[in-house]
């Protein structure tokens, strides 16, 4: 484990980018517990200040800091972002392993349901949705319904690994080996779907909290909880861009970018690393 | 590839089966998104009636009743939920996606007739033009992989890729409206100008909708060309490919047929999926550029809880989506003559 | 990069920047044949029409959607009578300046028990169309709306009005059902009313009844000065055109407007109305935030109505706190006045307009002419009114000083735009608001059973004391701050409060299942003292209970004998009369003992407006009109404009 | 023979396909009216020699019960593999039929340990053992086919050589101490210095454990070298069967003739490299009606393409020839 | 002896590969001297991994990362006296002797054609600019001729390669190498995955073409049954060195290096059912060979000095010239 990150490390600049920015954010969590500022509590200091040594992101027309914001909404965009990724792996994982590797009934079933969520328009139904529940709408409800738009597609990825590794020999042997489908399912088949899981959940977390920042910026979301979205919508609601008052857009836009493209690049770094091929080559199984 | 095998009886089969399959899928989304806002406690009359209570127009007390009772029978909201499913589907196969609640009496139909070509214009030609440039790039950073150039391209497309499309929109809105006042911040065209196949309109649109596209293609291109760089990677390793080199093969015959050609066809499935979610529109583009698309139309379906027109954008969302993945997997066999046999 | 790709970057860089290089041109074209000298433009807040070929705006629906703002209603339409919410325009011999005889001739004459109405109307106005406006118009209208409940005003008519008599070309007597001292009023523009149909018109295509409801009334047939020359397809503008024989209409008494075009913008988001207008391609902005506001008031060539702080327009129309006065606890006079007493009026007038804000501690929109007829008679009660609060003991709760703490505080973001005379000061940001209290405002829930546990608020019964606090949505973004303020404040005193935004809450609002929501509903006339405009809806005649649909009246379910007595009498006084503001303040007394709503401020509208091409909107000191473009009287600044820049 | 019991029997097992997709589907049969049964208590090495497409690997995967025949019926000890349902009969059907795998770098998950394989295999047909009765069980397989635990044990398939690897494969499948074994192509991916061991590994097993092998090849040399009976499989049909030695060294069927013809013999020049009839051209020959080799058969007859010949039995061999007899009239 | 026509000197290669600050050097041809001579079929036999495709590849001038030549040379001959060393030339001298000179049958017919294109595309994609300024219709036709000669109508000429069967795919890349007649034939498994009666088909039409058009083609295969009917001479590799080469008759009457004894005594065939012995152990990790002769750990009769010195070729008794300090 040590090595292979001194590997990484030596080798890969995007894994270098995404360790530091990986690095960041969870430094911003860290620090929004040691906030002295509650997240969303107006005029606790001078509005408008740009980014100084006192305000490492300036404050903002409402009396907060931005930087203490950002750790609150930062440390809430990727725990909803971690849940829906989760949620929705857990399905996407279950449905795509099972359907490809059982076939018959219930992959017909299963596909059927999701093609039907493959085609689902997911923006309207989550505009809808929140604006229909806004009220009982909490993170949980959020990710999880985030979580049942997003994974059919994966799953479909992950199917269709799974459809060609059953055809693979070493499907055959560990049949002839006596083991259980959920045996060979997870430890025969899991390392070669890892790519794909590994892939799509960054891009199912990146989505999220994208699909977040959307529904913020229409006012949809609760305001009142400091995200990623909500402080964006705040800086259009005090027209931040044209008071000149620049640094409260730049530090959310400026934290996702870094932090999006840093987790983004890091898994594109882990994933070439965890690729079966990778680790088969690493291990000297073919030139 | 004779007319007689096109219509061999399989590929009839194949057809059909592929159209039931779709068939099938659009009944099930079309049924979800028939049920969710239903089962919600609110309703569209009575968002209706306080709109126009809190309105610039206070109705009377005495109206409200007579009004709630037309509202409904005027939005097909009678009878109990499965009646109106039913006599939704009555409609829908009648062509009737009934009348829009919050522009009444205006059709849903048009409605979205006139939200279309914006959003088709503005997504299908971004989607196209990202999907060439993605592409192209991908392709050539793909074969060039040692190449000082597609090291930066490729950790350009890989920064750019996971950025959502809108924070480009905010930035380039900024910069060229506000800052450098190039580009104008509202409407789709020129104001008074007649819609119409005409080039001053043309220019126009083109001028207008160039920052929206703009970032729709940026972020566009970022995805195509990873996915395309990965796919090169792969298929340089291929035999063919490596044949051809050491056969001597023309560079530009061995990037262009041999590994573009072959790359290209995953992608080719990837476009279809692409160009079929366009139809429910780029949402925060339309919105922070004011353009009249579905998106913007979705928006204020919802807002105003709008069932009716929720069901069209939804349907007409489903139903792009599934016939345009319909259309590339029958148009398959074209570009891939392997699929023709297996 | 290829060279090729390059060149044609460049070329559509330097294209774009060709055609919007925003320089003032008054012979540019606004639409082709029409020059910018000549055409002022103004937004118009609707929002994009999703019906904008519908000028039918007597349907119910047109309110939202065919558009009535779009200059239809300001510039195309008219009705018997207009009262200004400011002081109107100044005319020679007129002593009322804010009643205008619109299309009638005279103010409203009542026989003695107000069963009857008469109205003598103008001679010679016409129609665009070239017919000319007769008595028969008005009956029209009347009676085809009173044949459909569901439009406008039908319902109004069916209830209120027997019988619509044409004596004559130019009288028009209303048989009224019941004593209505103030039938008036459905003819007289305070933001809109009535508007008098065509007759003419209407009969050819309105064949039955029901057909008025789909008419569309398109091209509309105008009776106002302007006619229409062009509209977008998408609902994004109207373009409206000087009637050559704009003499003949009602506008007249006051001069001829001087722009030949109006155009109206109906989408602008936020950012762009501000943009637009640093390009000078907006005249008349209705309303921005506080932040675009200060952006636009550095340049100068912008004026605003207090040409500098606190730049917004008080709109006749009372912020407020409404409370469901038929749901615990908040029946409960000590808890409204403890949630009162628990607001900090300087932090949410920082927090909603950056102090730019006219505050009311009563139950009536601090602007207009009441400051003269009810703010000012009021101070004394108010100083000496007290409240018991328990053991924190008999309170005067009334706080003078907070103008001055709120323009002191505003200070860092205006500068010297803000004044220093404290006189000054009080005129603009108001006389005095409730304390800042929160012992006693603990002291009154205790009083009440309330208990405090680990900084939260329990209810007598054990459960904990939540509010959701709902909002009207994300359209009205001030409104939306000062939202997020109160629950803040309340979060801190220990009641949890959440604020919701939604476009719309319709269906919790109208069942009664709500705790607080802000908004208003409590609107003045602006130029007349009188409270009938939002008074008779207190009624407790519509009082409804919770979980039944209210009927669009008494909102908050407030119930109050006392209350019913005074507009029962108002509806038997005289318009005009001084028992008519005697009314009113037993009224606001009442309303301050028993605070049914937590009065805020008024809704300020940061209106701003270019002087490049045109000048002399009103403003604080030359108040003739209001400068909210969707109002229909402000079709009266039309006529007081100059043209700066006349195309060539 | 005909008294003994029968082990394994196949009888008229018959499976289709679909040929080609969308465009042009055709039916096929890909194993026709196959029979042909092992023994108990008479330990057997029944090689099955076919080219690519003759119909054998589907033969061997409807055997090891990974597809389901049509029709005619796979049986083991007179059960028949269609009717076994859920996990138990599932495993004692693979208790006694077990497969060794063409390539032995895929027979094994290259991401695991090859001695994981062995002791999931142990612990699975012994469920009640503990983990040291698996290693035991585990060594004792690796040294029956040659090889220890020791060089094994924690390593790679990568790690080891194609010969080490089909030997373990084949301890693999020799754990449960099945009477069956079905090796398909067992030795064409191994290198040349190695195929032997295979090969001899499965002499004995034959002769010491007592396992019956069904070896599937084209290489007629090692089916000559190992088995005891052979059948010649071509687009579906056995069109011949009998023991090793007299079908190769006379084969009758003019395919089985073409196929001793064209293997080549390792002695320089013997082999005679001149043009010879003309190879199949795809899946055309699968469509025939008739004999499905009557197209290149030198010595083939108007009734050869009219209909299928049936199979003439003499003595312990079996030929699908009408040169061999068959009704005329039909 | 016949004129040279392609020579390899002490050639070594390796793949060398960086991952993840991992660095692996496999050494996979190491001092290999060839020496090929015109109109001959000269075999290369040895088992998968042991460098024969790599060795093919540098002979055809084809070195490409993470292969590396560290040392040795190619030259070709086509020029008499002029010779053109393969692993120095620019792309154009490379691109100048491309199929006209020397051409390559590839390993796997399933995976070497355009599954895209037209047979007759590759054609063009291959041969036509080679075939100075001949007409397309000309071009066209004569490719039909020469698919004639190997059995094959011309409709395979719009088939796209998985319409055609392995042995007709295998037949078409042979049309393919063979167009333009040049003077070296690079075949790597040319029959591998083929079956019995098309592999000899192929062999055949092989050997046919080869005498009429008179090339010299290299054979590459582990299978030495194959070797023995087509080749006139033979090298045997082990693990990326040459064991053993003589002319196929001497190698199979008298082998000299042990492997190669091996090798040819193993072979089982039809009438035989002699029980054959066979080799412990595995070929060995070129990632890691074994010093000394890299056959030592499986020689049955290696001794001390195997393990400390690799022998070099030297002439044995039988013809053939091994690598082993025991042969003689």
């Amino acid at each position: 484990m040590r090595k292979a990150f001194a590997g990484l490390w030596k080798t890969s600049g995007y894994f270098r980018f995404g360790i530091v920015s990986l690095a960041f954010a969870i430094f911003m969590i860290i620090m929004s517990f040691f906030s002295p500022f509650k997240p969303m509590e107006s005029f606790a200091v001078t509005p408008d200040l740009p980014p100084s040594f006192a305000h490492l992101f300036g404050t903002n027309s409402r009396g907060q800091d931005l930087f203490w914001q950002m750790t609150f909404a930062l440390r809430n965009s990727l725990m909803f972002g971690v849940m829906t990724a989760v949620l929705s792996r857990i399905i996407a994982i279950w449905v795509g392993m099972y359907a490809g590797y059982k076939g018959g009934l219930f992959d017909k079933v299963a596909m059927a349901v999701n093609d039907s969520f493959v085609i689902m328009p997911v923006l309207p139904i989550l505009l809808l949705l929140n604006f229909l529940l806004r009220d009982k709408m909490n993170w949980f409800y959020m990710a999880l319904m985030m979580a049942v738009l997003g994974w059919a597609y994966d799953a479909r990825l992950i199917r269709a690994q799974v459809l060609s590794l059953k055809e693979r020999v070493f499907s055959d042997t560990a049949v002839f080996c006596g083991m259980p489908t959920r045996r060979i399912i997870f430890k025969e088949h899991m390392p070669y779907v890892m790519p794909i899981i590994f892939a799509t959940t960054i891009n199912n977390l990146l989505w999220s909290i994208g699909m977040e920042v959307t529904l913020s910026i229409l006012g949809l979301t609760n305001i009142n909880k400091a995200s990623i979205g909500v402080v964006i919508f705040w800086a259009n609601q005090h027209q931040a861009m044209i008071s000149g008052i620049w640094w409260w857009l730049a530090a959310p836009v400026g934290v996702t970018v870094f932090v999006f493209t840093g987790l983004y690049l890091l898994s594109v770094a882990l994933n070439e690393y965890i690729d079966p091929r990778t680790r088969l080559r690493m291990k000297g199984g073919a030139v | 590839m004779s007319i007689r095998d096109v219509f061999s009886k399989v590929f009839l089969k194949y057809i059909m089966q592929r159209l039931g399959q779709c068939v099938l899928v659009i009944f099930i989304g079309i049924t979800i998104t028939f049920f969710i806002p239903r089962l919600a406690p609110t309703n569209p009359v009575e968002i209706k009636i306080n709109q126009m209570m809190n309105g610039p127009a206070k109705i009377y007390p005495e109206a409200i009743a007579a009004f709630r009772e037309a509202m409904n029978d005027l939005y097909g909201l009678k009878g109990t939920i499965g009646e109106q499913y039913l006599s939704f589907w009555k409609r829908f196969f009648h062509g009737d996606l009934g009348p829009s609640i919050f522009a009444y009496p205006r059709p849903v139909s048009e409605l979205i007739w006139r939200s279309m070509p914006w959003t088709i214009g503005l997504l299908l030609s971004t989607s196209l033009i990202s999907w060439l440039i993605g592409n192209l790039l991908g392709g050539l950073a793909g074969y060039h992989s040692d190449k000082r150039w597609t090291k930066w391209v490729e950790l350009a497309a890989n920064c750019v890729r996971p950025i959502p499309y809108y924070i480009f929109a905010f930035i380039l809105l900024v910069v060229f409206c506000f800052l450098i006042p190039i580009f104008p911040t509202t409407d789709a065209y020129a104001r008074g100008l007649k819609e119409g196949w005409n080039l001053q309109f043309m220019l126009s649109v083109l001028y207008h909708t160039f920052l929206p596209a703009l970032s729709l293609v940026l972020t566009g291109v970022g995805a195509w060309l990873l996915g395309m760089r990965a796919l090169v990677s792969n298929i340089i390793s291929e035999d063919y490919v490596q044949y051809a080199e050491v056969g001597g093969v023309n560079k530009k015959t061995i990037l262009g047929q041999y590994i573009m050609r072959n790359a290209l066809l995953p992608q080719i499935t990837g476009l279809g999926m692409s160009l079929g979610s366009i139809f429910s529109g780029a949402l925060i583009t339309e919105f922070v550029f004011g353009i009249p698309g579905m998106g913007t139309l979705s928006y204020k379906a919802i807002l105003n809880f709008d069932y009716s027109l929720i069901m069209g954008v939804s349907i007409f969302s489903i139903v792009g989506v599934s016939v345009s993945v319909l259309v590339v997997d029958l148009l398959y066999p074209i570009f891939d003559p392997r699929v023709r046999l297996n | 990069m290829n060279k090729k790709l390059w060149l044609v970057v460049c070329a559509m860089v330097a294209f774009g920047a060709l055609m919007a290089y925003a320089e003032i041109d008054p012979n540019k074209e606004v639409v082709p044949g029409v020059k910018r000298g000549d055409t002022i433009i103004i937004e118009d807040p609707t929002g994009a029409l999703t019906n904008p070929d519908n000028f039918n705006l007597w349907t119910a629906w047109a309110g939202g959607n065919g558009g009535y703002s779009t200059g239809l209603q300001q510039l195309a339409m008219d009705t018997l009578w207009y009262l200004d919410p400011d002081s109107g325009v100044p005319r020679a011999g007129v002593k009322d300046q804010t009643w205008h005889n619109s299309l009638a001739a005279e103010k409203p004459i009542y026989n003695k028990d107000y069963t009857q109405m008469t109205a003598k109307l103008k001679k010679g106005l016409m129609w665009s169309d070239g017919v000319e406006f007769t008595s028969t118009d008005v009956k029209y209208t009347v009676e085809i709306q009173a044949q459909n409940p569901t439009m406008l005003f039908g319902a109004a008519f069916k209830v209120q009005v027997k019988s619509v008599e044409t004596p004559d070309k130019y009288t028009v007597v209303f048989n009224l059902t019941k004593p209505n001292s103030r039938f008036h009023r459905n003819f007289t523009v305070r933001w809109n009313a009535c508007w008098i149909m065509p007759a003419h018109v209407w009969e050819k295509a309105v064949k039955t009844p029901a057909d008025a409801m789909t008419y569309t009334f398109n091209p509309p047939v105008s009776i106002g000065a302007y006619t229409l020359k062009d509209y977008d397809k998408h609902g994004n503008w109207y373009l409206w055109q000087r009637r050559e024989d704009w003499a003949k209409t009602s506008i007249a008494d006051f001069g001829k407007p001087a722009p030949k075009y109006a155009m109206y913008l109906l989408d602008l988001p936020n950012d762009k109305k501000v943009i637009s207008q640093l390009n000078h391609d907006l005249d008349m902005i209705h309303e921005v935030t506080p932040e675009g506001m200060i952006q636009l008031a550095k340049n100068k060539w912008e004026t605003n109505w207090f040409q500098g702080f606190p730049f917004g327009h008080p709109d006749p129309t009372l912020v407020a706190i409404l409370p469901n006065n038929a749901k615990a606890p908040f029946d409960n006079v000590d808890v409204r006045w403890a949630l009162t007493l628990s607001l900090d009026m300087t932090k949410m007038a920082l927090a909603s307009y950056k102090g730019a804000v006219t505050m009311s501690p009563i139950l009536f929109p601090p602007t207009g002419t009441s400051r003269k007829y009810y703010f000012d008679p009021m101070q004394s009660f108010l100083k000496d009114f007290t409240i018991d609060a328990g053991k924190a003991g008999m309170i005067k709760p009334y706080d003078t000083t907070i103008a001055q703490k709120i323009a002191d505080q505003a200070r860092p973001s205006f500068g010297d735009a803000v004044p220093k005379d404290p006189e000054k000061i009080k005129s603009m940001i108001g006389l005095g608001w409730w304390k800042y209290d929160t012992k006693a405002a603990a002291a009154l829930l205790e009083k009440n059973g309330f208990t405090l546990k680990g900084g939260k608020w329990y209810k007598p019964n054990g459960e904990q004391f939540k509010i959701t606090l709902f909002n009207w949505g994300p359209d009205r973004p001030t409104l939306q701050r000062l939202t997020t303020m109160i629950a803040e404040l309340w979060t801190n005193f220990g009641i949890e409060t959440t604020a919701l935004f939604a476009q719309d809450n319709g269906t919790n609002q109208n069942l009664g299942q709500y705790d607080v929501y802000m908004g208003w509903n409590i609107e003045s006339w602006g130029g007349h003292p009188d409270m009938s405009y939002f008074l008779d809806s207190w009624s407790s005649d519509y009082y409804t209970p919770i979980g039944e649909t209210h009927n669009g009246r008494n909102q908050i379910r407030y119930k109050s004998a006392e209350l019913d007595k005074i507009i029962g009498e108002m509806f038997k006084s005289d318009f005009d009369s001084q028992k008519n503001i005697d009314l009113g303040l037993q009224y606001l007394k009442l309303t301050t003992k028993d605070l049914p709503e937590i009065p805020l401020m008024s809704y300020n509208v940061f209106s701003s407006q270019d002087n490049t091409y045109w000048s002399g909107y009103p403003n604080f000191d030359k108040p003739y009109a209001n400068t909210v473009t969707n109002w229909s009287n402000s079709r009266y600044i039309f006529t007081q404009l100059k043209q700066m820049l006349p195309p060539k | 023979m005909g008294d003994a019991i029968e082990l394994l029997s196949v009888k008229s097992a018959k499976k289709s396909f679909r040929l080609g997709g969308i465009f042009s589907g055709k039916e096929l049969i890909a194993v026709n009216e196959v029979s042909f049964s092992l023994f108990k208590d008479a330990p057997d090495i029944f090689s099955i020699i076919g080219e690519s497409g003759s119909g054998k690997t589907t033969l061997s995967r409807m055997i090891l019960r990974l597809l389901l025949p049509d029709s005619g019926s796979i049986a083991l000890d007179q059960v028949d593999v269609h009717s076994m349902k859920g996990r138990k009969q599932v495993l004692e059907y693979m208790r006694n039929v077990q497969p060794i795998f063409q390539n032995p770098f895929e027979t094994f998950n290259p991401l695991n340990r090859v001695d994981e394989f062995l002791f999931a295999t142990a612990k699975n047909f012994f469920p009640g053992e503990t983990v040291d009765q698996a290693r035991e069980r585990a060594e004792r397989a690796l040294n029956a086919v040659g090889l220890a635990l020791s060089e094994v044990g924690g390593r790679y398939p990568h790690e080891l050589s194609g010969g080490q690897l089909q030997r373990a494969s084949v301890a693999r499948a020799i754990i449960p101490n099945p009477k069956v074994l079905v090796a398909d192509e067992p030795v064409s991916m191994v290198d040349a210095s190695l195929r032997m061991s295979i090969v001899n590994l499965f002499q004995d097993l034959k002769n010491k454990l007592g396992t019956s092998i069904v070896y599937i090849t084209h290489d007629l040399a090692t089916a000559y070298y190992i088995s005891d009976r052979i059948a010649i499989i071509h687009r579906g049909f056995f069109v011949e069967q009998g023991p090793t030695s007299a079908i190769l060294t006379e084969p009758r069927h003019p395919y089985t003739q073409l196929l001793v013809e064209s293997a080549l013999d390792p002695r320089p020049g013997s082999t005679s490299l001149a043009d010879g009839a003309a190879a199949t051209t795809g899946d055309e020959e699968f469509l025939a009606i008739g004999c499905k080799f009557a197209g290149r058969c030198p010595k083939a007859m108007v009734k050869c393409r009219l209909s299928e010949p049936p199979e003439i039995v003499d003595g312990d061999r079996m030929v699908r020839c009408y040169l061999y007899g068959g009704n005329d009239e039909s | 002896m016949t004129e040279e026509i392609l020579r390899s000197t002490g050639l070594r290669a390796s793949y060398i590969t960086h991952l993840f600050g991992m660095n692996r050097e496999v050494k996979v041809v190491d001092d290999v001297s060839l020496s090929i001579r015109k109109n001959e079929v000269f075999g290369i036999a040895g088992e998968s991994g042991c460098g024969k495709t790599t060795l093919l590849k540098l002979i055809a001038g084809f070195c490409r990362p993470p292969l590396k030549v560290q040392s040795g040379s190619v030259e070709f001959m086509g020029d008499p006296g002029k010779p053109l060393s393969l692993l120095e030339a620019t792309d154009e001298e490379l691109y100048g002797i491309r199929w006209r000179q020397i051409s390559y049958i590839m390993q796997g017919s399933m995976n070497v054609l355009n599954p895209v294109r037209r047979i007759y595309k590759s054609f063009i994609d291959f041969a036509y600019p080679h075939m100075g300024r001949m007409a397309e219709k000309d071009f066209r036709d004569s490719v039909t001729a020469h698919l004639d000669k190997l059995r094959l109508g011309k409709e395979v000429l719009d088939s796209y390669p998985h319409e055609l069967s392995g042995g007709m795919r295998q037949r078409v890349t042979i049309g393919l190498a063979t167009i333009c007649s040049p003077s070296i034939i690079i075949a790597d498994e040319p029959t591998t995955a083929l079956d019995v009666v098309v592999q000899r088909e192929t062999l055949g039409l092989m050997k046919r073409l080869q005498r009429e058009l008179g090339h010299t083609i290299i054979l590459v295969t582990h299978d030495l049954a194959v070797h023995a009917n087509m080749a006139d001479r033979i090298a045997i590799m082990y693990a990326g060195t040459i064991a053993e080469e003589g002319s196929t008759k001497d190698i199979f009457e008298a082998p000299a290096h042990p492997y190669t004894q091996h090798l040819i005594r193993s072979l089982p065939h039809i009438g035989d059912k002699e029980r054959k012995g066979y080799l412990k152990g595995a070929p060995p990790n070129l990632a890691d060979p074994p010093a000394g002769c890299r056959f030592h750990p499986r020689c049955p009769i290696a001794i001390a000095r195997c393990a400390q010195e690799a022998p070099s070729l030297k002439a044995c008794s039988g013809g053939t010239r091994a690598a082993c300090f025991l042969a003689d």
